[in-house]
């Protein structure tokens, strides 16, 4: 493939997406959407609701795609810059290709999306453009800006690869503000429609401000934000480890076992946040209508957090499993299997409760032996213990990483064995004070728990990192090294772990998309814009899975699509034409 | 009645023991699996028995988790794996192969999949909604009440607090108390008589969770305003603004929390 | 002699002094009654309700709200005692009372207190009448039951029709005798007394073991018809008689859903052979609580349902306990059952409110009625008066029986009737089916009633031919797995 | 002096909370009779008449069953007027008398004969045993009350049975049978021995009497109770005094 130049891929890029925007602003004159007088009209087959939730989602995971693996590039090319060290560069260039190709496939789903729910949702759509047309506008405004820094970004990247790398780089970040710039437009809409503000009880705009300004706006733009990150770096952990187990040369496999783990471990530092943003969102959503809090935490919705909870424990075991793996390639590492155990049973049990349902559903026969609730399960079932249980879970996954950051080591410092002891002290306090919290907060009221002590449970998990990670940082300040990392010494079942937590973490996404859409229930815009369409009641959980299912498999069918589309044309010998 | 699973139990521990003393990492696994299956069953000694549901979930978890577990080292997996590749593919093992590849494994798994195709005696469920959203507001006998942040007269009326009380207890105990249970913990005397069964109101999952606006609105409306999700054909919940005013409602309100223990969220 | 020094006591040393040794003073009172304070504080709080605060057994539970009414401590008569007749009760039968509760009253187990709370509770308990507690009484040794024989039952059932315990439990056990529908069947605190029905063991109030029996027969129940046997039976006749009632006790079998049986043709008669040897599912009941008139106190605890079908029919049989059957001509309304089906059944769970459906979702009913044996089919589509109506179109083939305190009520239609109206029975469909319950005694008429919730019935289709497939194919897939895998490995190995 | 009122003040309360505790302690109790010697004691005898025009004819109670042993309808035995207007079955006594002889040791009787209890009305003494008996072919069930409270309830099946009970408490006992709901009997249950009933000619006859002034009661079963006043015995002597009822 030859070198396309910087202008014709920026034109390239504009001329794409004014296709598209031409196309659907085509259609949608043709269809005339808001001429009718009936709210709805049915899409063939599966219906409106099927067909928006699941091309909303895919673009939805494309979108956190695209949003997410440019803060992971320019994060590894500015390293790779800084430290003139090659390989990074050369993850960020991959990854920058990613998603450009991403880019267009976000365009073109976001094109049907378009088509789609003005067609089909004509009364709905009209209320959204009465009260947020103007920042539909300014969307598109933003798009066109995005996509010629994209394609600059990207088709620039050998020319200034040698000159004005720091300039490069700064182009990178402007990738990442329009994309920061979109997702809170995105955001602000769909805050509106569950948590909506700034208009009278009959849907009449007062304040366009407040309109966007919503409870849910900011800490959804923060979640999606973060989770952006984690997503970004899974993908770019599950393409690692894609490359490793079909490489056969010891220097791709060296390469991408790297590529993987540090994919793997930003993924995963920025999972660590999600809980508590997701927090956050939680006491927005109380404070906006404490029913919908009820609602989404203990109502209908109860048992999909335990699918959740199950999720991200899987989630957390992949990591840990591919972390303890990783042991085996660190010279000096088989000196750490005896905490694994340890760690192991930390996870587990924290896994363990954290999965446990509250009300459990039950056949009419246990239910009068159990009676309403389990003495035991439902103890367990409890947000008292659930936070607990997660943050234990979580803690004990950064020891693993902890551990495994020092396993070739020896400190040589004077105070070593001192440093040692202070950081057992830690970590037994650590563990020690968060089970300790979590029995008190069951003998407290909720208002309190929810309040000071979630928050003491979550400073101290914090705490404990950074000072382990400051302690490390001095303690192993001029270490004797055991023996470097063998890279790419490590078993295909490590990789299909890194794969599991990008599968794993997209379900949940898709999952956490219906949860955070259903809690509207039958409403549009809660509360102001019903929705009296024969699709206004929710689906089973079942359901809701399959969907969430079907889209996952699509996603990574498109994604798989990409790798080898990217694998393909590297396989081309340098230099030659296509 | 003899039980066996404190046996199953017994069993998989010692097997457990044994393998992992004698490095055979695969039996231990199969010996933990069997140890914690029974385990979890003999919860019912201690306390009701685990729901089945619950039990099929811990148990994909020990089975995920071991067999991850005992896949950290090299070594240990290739011996994990080593009794299964013996099995199949040692030519001198050839009786065992035949029994447990070809004739218990596939009578086993023939087994299961009879247990799911034969016709069971299983009616629809369906998730249900322990707490419904409510509306904005209620009409209570024709007078309008916001439920959004709704404050309790009864609560903030501190100088009557035992006259509420007193008053909120008859209530319960003319009104509630035959499915509610005389010590509110949900097990009134025809409490059997329904399902779902009624909700206790002891322990910290229930109203202790929630709004008094909400407790308000489920006795005021009882079934009349469920959604579909909270199958409002099979509940048995009156709805009380026919039988209670506005300020009686609230004080057994007021007198389930306190006697409960119990505040609102 | 004394150190001076000690001599000068400062002021403010008598003044701490003086307050300590007030302090003690005031205090030695409280604490002695501290215990009768707890005691009264938990009473107070948790017995009151029903016991009424001064022990009268008036409290707001009481009356129209419960049946048996509340002890009323202040009388000092005991229905639970080990003691004989006409004693105290010690205080361990009262702390078993409180901890086991009685069975088929509204008195729960209570299991939330201490030891020492219970304890504190009998303490204040006792003061209500403290006359009966002045005299100490020797409780009966209950000693071991013996093990069941079929000698003993024998034995049993000779003492049951000598002591003529069936005058008031009738003759099949069910509390159907007529001495105990005579006018002063009372007790002592002048509400009427029921015999227990002997073949349902959850409404034992003493409770339903082979000692619990042992004990009541030993003991009678004191403030009530029933006597005490104590000096007229050995022990050994006494427990071969506890063992004879526990023989009449019926298996309850509660669940979810009836099996319904596939035969030739549905047996006309309630007494046929064949309905005996179908299975039955059990439905706890309950008062309708929802609408005026309500039900508080319903004396139908339980209803047993049995059902068959044939090619063109389906019959569903109703069983149940009353011990004084009305016909409608003593001035009570008659005895009544009533079936219930939604009109359509939805495949998901969808269902029409579990007692006379609601606006959307109308219901089936087939009514009969004792007065003059017959059943009607009816459609309700909710609770108001005008809400049900009567079909024109009759598909109901009723048969009844009476017997021993026992109905027996059979209803037959065809699945298929034809009418709109009426429910159509489809085997392998679960069927949500409830029962309403009118005991005339009770004057149970209209709104006021005793209800279940929603069951199911699922005539059971023919065994698909996947079950006879797919188990082998799956063995077969596994073998092949098998194969498979080892031809791999071997592969490898090679 | 501030001390001396503070001082003052505790003690005063402590007191008060004491005093409040033994009140409820202390509920009456009855003064217990004393056996004495009685030498020389005097007597009160006389009739129980019915004073009123025409006295109440006797009733009949239907049977509900056993008719074929016991017929249709029995007597209810309330009413045992003779033609002198001379009352049977009427219990008189001395109320609240303190002291005087031995109680004597003789058993009560109750007998279940021909669907009634025989005798009718009977005087007891507490403390004393009471037989019970069935001498009927089918059940009875003797259920008696003091005050309409239970004192006890024994079955007695099988016919010559008989069962023996201390009399604990004193009072008017109501016996009845649960099986037979007009069966009804009493048993002057008395903790002196100072209480008679009349017979068939309405006489009785309460001696060694300690001399001094008592008060005098009369009950019946259908006309309740009378004061008869109070009667001054003198030893040796015997008052004379009628129990009239109206």
């Amino acid at each position: 493939m030859a070198e396309v130049s910087t202008t014709k891929g920026i034109s390239k890029g504009v001329v794409k997406l004014t296709v598209l925007l031409g196309i659907s602003f085509a259609i949608i004159l043709l269809f005339k959407p808001f001429a009718t007088e009936e709210a709805y009209r049915a899409f063939p087959v599966i219906g409106s609701r099927v067909w928006v939730w699941i091309i909303a989602q895919l673009h939805l995971n494309f979108a956190a795609f695209v949003l997410g693996v440019p803060i992971f590039a320019v994060a590894m090319e500015f390293i790779g810059w800084r430290k003139s060290d090659e390989r990074l560069d050369k993850i960020a260039h991959d990854f920058a290709k990613l998603f450009t190709v991403g880019y267009t496939i976000t365009a073109i789903l976001g094109t049907v999306l378009l088509i789609s729910l003005p067609i089909l949702y004509p009364k709905f759509m009209e209320h959204m453009m009465k009260i947020l047309g103007p920042t539909w506008w300014l969307y598109i405004v933003v798009m066109y800006t995005e996509t010629i820094i994209v394609a600059y970004y990207y088709y620039s990247w050998n020319q200034m690869k040698t000159e004005g790398k720091g300039k490069h780089v700064f182009l990178g970040l402007l990738v990442n503000l329009a994309g920061a710039a979109l997702l809170l437009i995105t955001s602000s809409w769909v805050g509106y429609m569950t948590t909506p503000g700034g208009v009278s009880e009959a849907g009449e705009l007062v304040s366009r401000w407040d309109a966007i300004m919503t409870y849910m706006w900011l800490p959804l733009s923060l979640h999606r934000l973060v989770a952006n990150v984690v997503f970004g770096a899974a993908i770019g952990a599950a393409y690692a480890a894609y490359r490793f187990t079909t490489s056969t040369s010891p220097e791709d496999k060296a390469y991408y076992d790297w590529m993987g783990y540090t994919a793997a471990m930003i993924c995963i530092a920025a999972y660590f946040i999600l809980p508590g943003i997701g927090y956050l969102l939680g006491v927005e959503i109380y404070a906006f209508n404490e029913q919908m809090g009820i609602q989404l935490m203990g109502g209908f919705f109860a048992w999909l957090w335990v699918m959740q909870a199950i999720l991200m424990g899987l989630i957390l075991f992949f990591i840990n499993y591919y972390l303890w793996i990783s042991l085996n390639k660190m010279p000096g590492g088989e000196r750490y299997f005896k905490y694994v155990k340890l760690l192991y049973i930390f996870t587990l049990l924290g896994w363990a409760i954290w999965m446990t349902p509250h009300s459990v559903a039950v056949s009419l026969e246990e239910a009068r032996r159990i009676g309403t609730y389990h003495p035991i399960l439902g103890n367990l079932g409890v947000m008292a213990s659930k936070n607990t249980a997660t943050i234990v879970a979580m803690l004990a996954t950064f020891y693993s990483y902890a551990i495994f950051r020092i396993a070739n080591q020896e400190p040589t410092v004077p105070w070593a064995k001192t440093g040692t002891m202070v950081k057992a002290a830690v970590m037994i306090a650590s563990f020690v004070g968060i089970l300790w919290i979590g029995w008190y907060s069951y003998i407290v009221p909720a208002e309190f728990r929810v309040k000071v002590l979630s928050t003491i449970q979550f400073g101290l998990f914090f705490g404990v990192m950074i000072a382990t990670l400051v302690i490390d940082k001095y303690l192993y300040k001029d270490a004797h090294i055991i023996g470097e990392p063998e890279w790419g010494k490590m078993p295909d079942r490590s990789q299909y772990a890194l794969i599991g937590v990008t599968v794993t973490f997209t379900w949940l996404m898709s999952l956490l998309g219906y949860m955070r859409a259903g809690g509207r229930q039958y409403w549009h815009v809660y509360g102001i814009v019903k929705d009296t369409s024969p699709d206004a009641f929710l689906p089973t959980h079942g359901f809701a899975s399959v969907v969430a299912s079907i889209t996952t498999i699509l996603f990574f069918f498109v994604v798989a699509a990409v790798f080898w589309g990217i694998i393909k044309t590297e396989k081309v010998p340098e230099g030659g034409t296509s | 009645m003899l039980n066996i699973y404190p046996i199953i139990a017994g069993v998989g521990i010692v097997i457990s023991i044994i393998s992992a003393m004698k490095k055979a990492p695969f039996f231990n696994y199969l010996g933990i699996l069997m140890a914690m299956y029974g385990l979890l069953k003999c919860v019912e000694f201690v306390a009701p028995p685990l729901p089945g549901q619950v039990i099929l979930m811990y148990m994909a978890m020990f089975v995920f988790t071991f067999l991850i577990y005992f896949s950290i080292k090299e070594d240990q997996f290739q011996a994990f794996l080593r009794p299964m590749k013996t099995v199949l593919a040692d030519d001198d093992k050839k009786i065992l192969r035949v029994l447990i590849v070809y004739i218990m494994i596939p009578v086993l798994a023939g087994y299961i999949t009879y247990g799911k195709v034969k016709p069971q005696l299983a009616p629809p469920t369906s998730a249900r909604i322990v707490h419904p959203e409510p509306p904005a507001s209620i009409t209570f006998r024709g007078e309008k009440i916001s439920l959004l942040g709704a404050e309790s007269p009864v609560r903030n009326d501190t100088a009557n607090r035992d006259k509420h009380f007193e008053a909120g207890k008859r209530i319960y105990y003319q009104n509630c108390f035959y499915c509610h249970g005389d010590d509110l913990a949900g097990n009134g005397y025809i409490a059997d008589a329904f399902n779902p069964r009624p909700l206790p109101f002891r322990g910290t999952d229930t109203i202790a969770q929630l709004p008094e606006g909400f407790v308000f609105y489920r006795i005021a409306k009882g079934w009349t305003t469920l959604p579909a999700g909270s199958t409002p054909w099979d509940s048995s919940m009156p709805a009380f603004d026919t039988f209670l005013t506005v300020e009686e409602v609230w004080q057994v309100t007021f007198f389930i929390y306190e006697a409960t223990g119990n505040k609102p969220r | 002699m004394l150190n001076k020094n000690k001599l000068i006591i400062t002021e403010g040393e008598i003044t701490l002094k003086t307050l300590i040794v007030f302090a003690i003073m005031i205090l030695v009172p409280f604490v002695s009654s501290a215990e009768m304070d707890r005691g009264k504080m938990l009473y107070d709080s948790w017995c009151a309700q029903c016991h009424g605060y001064e022990g009268d057994g008036k409290g707001y539970a009481s009356g129209q709200y419960t049946l048996p009414q509340p002890r009323a401590f202040d009388s000092g008569t005991y229905k639970f005692r080990t003691t004989p007749s006409g004693e105290r009760p010690t205080d361990e039968d009262i702390i078993r009372s409180t901890r086991k509760g009685n069975p088929g009253t509204t008195m729960p187990p209570w299991t939330r207190f201490t030891d020492d709370e219970v304890n504190e509770m009998v303490e204040y308990i006792k003061t209500f009448e403290e006359e009966t507690f002045e005299y100490d009484a020797e409780p009966f040794q209950m000693g071991k039951a013996p093990a069941v024989s079929d000698a003993l039952l024998t034995q049993g059932k000779e003492i049951f029709d000598k002591a003529k315990c069936w005058e008031c439990h009738g003759k099949a056990g069910r509390g159907e005798g007529e001495k105990g529908w005579q006018d002063n069947f009372k007790n002592d605190w002048g509400t009427r007394a029921y015999p227990t029905d002997l073949t349902q063991a959850w409404e034992y109030r003493g409770g339903a073991t082979v000692e619990d029996i042992f004990r009541t027969v030993t003991s009678g129940f004191d403030g009530t018809p029933m006597a005490s046997f104590q000096s007229s039976y050995s022990d050994e006749e006494r427990w071969s008689l506890s063992h004879f009632v526990t023989s009449l006790q019926t298996e309850r079998k509660t669940g979810s859903a009836l099996s319904v049986k596939k035969v030739d043709a549905v047996p006309a008669s309630t007494d046929d052979a064949q309905w005996d040897a179908a299975d039955y599912l059990d439905m706890p009941m309950s008062g309708q609580l929802m609408f005026e008139p309500r039900q508080f106190a319903p004396v139908i605890t339980n209803v047993r349902m049995r059902s068959l079908y044939s090619d063109s029919e389906i019959g569903v049989m109703i069983e149940w306990t009353d011990k004084k059957p009305n016909k409608g001509d003593d001035g009570l309304p008659s005895d009544a059952v009533r079936l219930q089906f939604p009109v359509t059944v939805s495949d998901g769970p969808e269902k029409p409110y579990f007692f006379l459906g609601d606006k959307n979702h109308p219901v089936n009913l087939w009514f009969w009625k004792a007065s003059d044996n017959t059943a009607v089919e009816q459609n309700a589509k909710g609770q108001k008066e005008n809400d049900l109506v009567q079909q024109e179109k009759n598909d109901m083939l009723a048969a009844a029986n009476y017997s021993d305190g026992h109905y027996r009520v059979l209803f037959r239609r065809p699945l298929d009737s034809g009418d709109e109206n009426d429910i159509t029975f489809t085997p392998g469909k679960f069927i949500p089916i409830s029962v309403t319950a009118f005991d005339g005694a009770q004057n149970e008429q209209g709104l006021r009633a005793t209800v279940s919730g929603w069951y199911y019935v699922m005539l059971e289709p023919p065994t698909p031919m996947k079950v006879f497939v797919m188990p082998p194919l799956v063995g077969l897939a596994f073998i092949g797995a098998g194969m498979g895998i080892r031809k791999k490995l071997k592969e490898g190995i090679g | 002096m501030k001390k001396l009122l503070i001082i003052i003040l505790t003690l005063a309360v402590s007191i008060a909370f004491t005093a409040d505790i033994d009140a409820k302690k202390k509920k009456k109790k009855k003064g217990k009779y004393k056996v004495t010697e009685v030498t020389n004691g005097g007597s009160i005898s006389g009739k129980a008449l019915f004073a009123g025009g025409t006295p109440p004819a006797d009733e009949t109670k239907a049977l509900t069953s056993e008719q074929s042993l016991c017929g249709d309808s029995l007597p209810a035995e309330k009413y045992l007027i003779n033609g002198n207007k001379e009352i049977k079955n009427v219990v008189v006594y001395l109320d609240g008398i303190k002291e005087g002889k031995a109680v004597p040791k003789d058993k009560a009787f109750v007998d279940n004969v021909q669907c009634a209890f025989v005798p009718h009305v009977s005087v007891g003494y507490k403390g004393n045993e009471i037989d019970i008996k069935n001498s009927d072919p089918v059940f009875h069930n003797v259920h008696s009350y003091i005050k309409g409270k239970t004192t006890y309830n024994l079955g007695l099946p099988d016919p010559g049975s008989m069962v023996t009970k201390k009399m604990k408490r004193d009072g008017v006992m109501e016996v009845k049978c649960d099986s037979h709901p007009w069966m009804l009997g009493y048993v002057f249950i008395s903790q002196h021995p100072y209480a008679v009933a009349t017979g068939d000619d309405g006489s009785f006859t309460i001696s060694d009497i300690p001399a001094g002034k008592y008060k005098v009661k009369a009950w019946h079963e259908g006309f309740g109770e009378i004061d008869l006043g109070k009667i001054t015995v003198e030893a040796g002597k015997t008052a004379k005094v009628n129990a009239e009822f109206k």
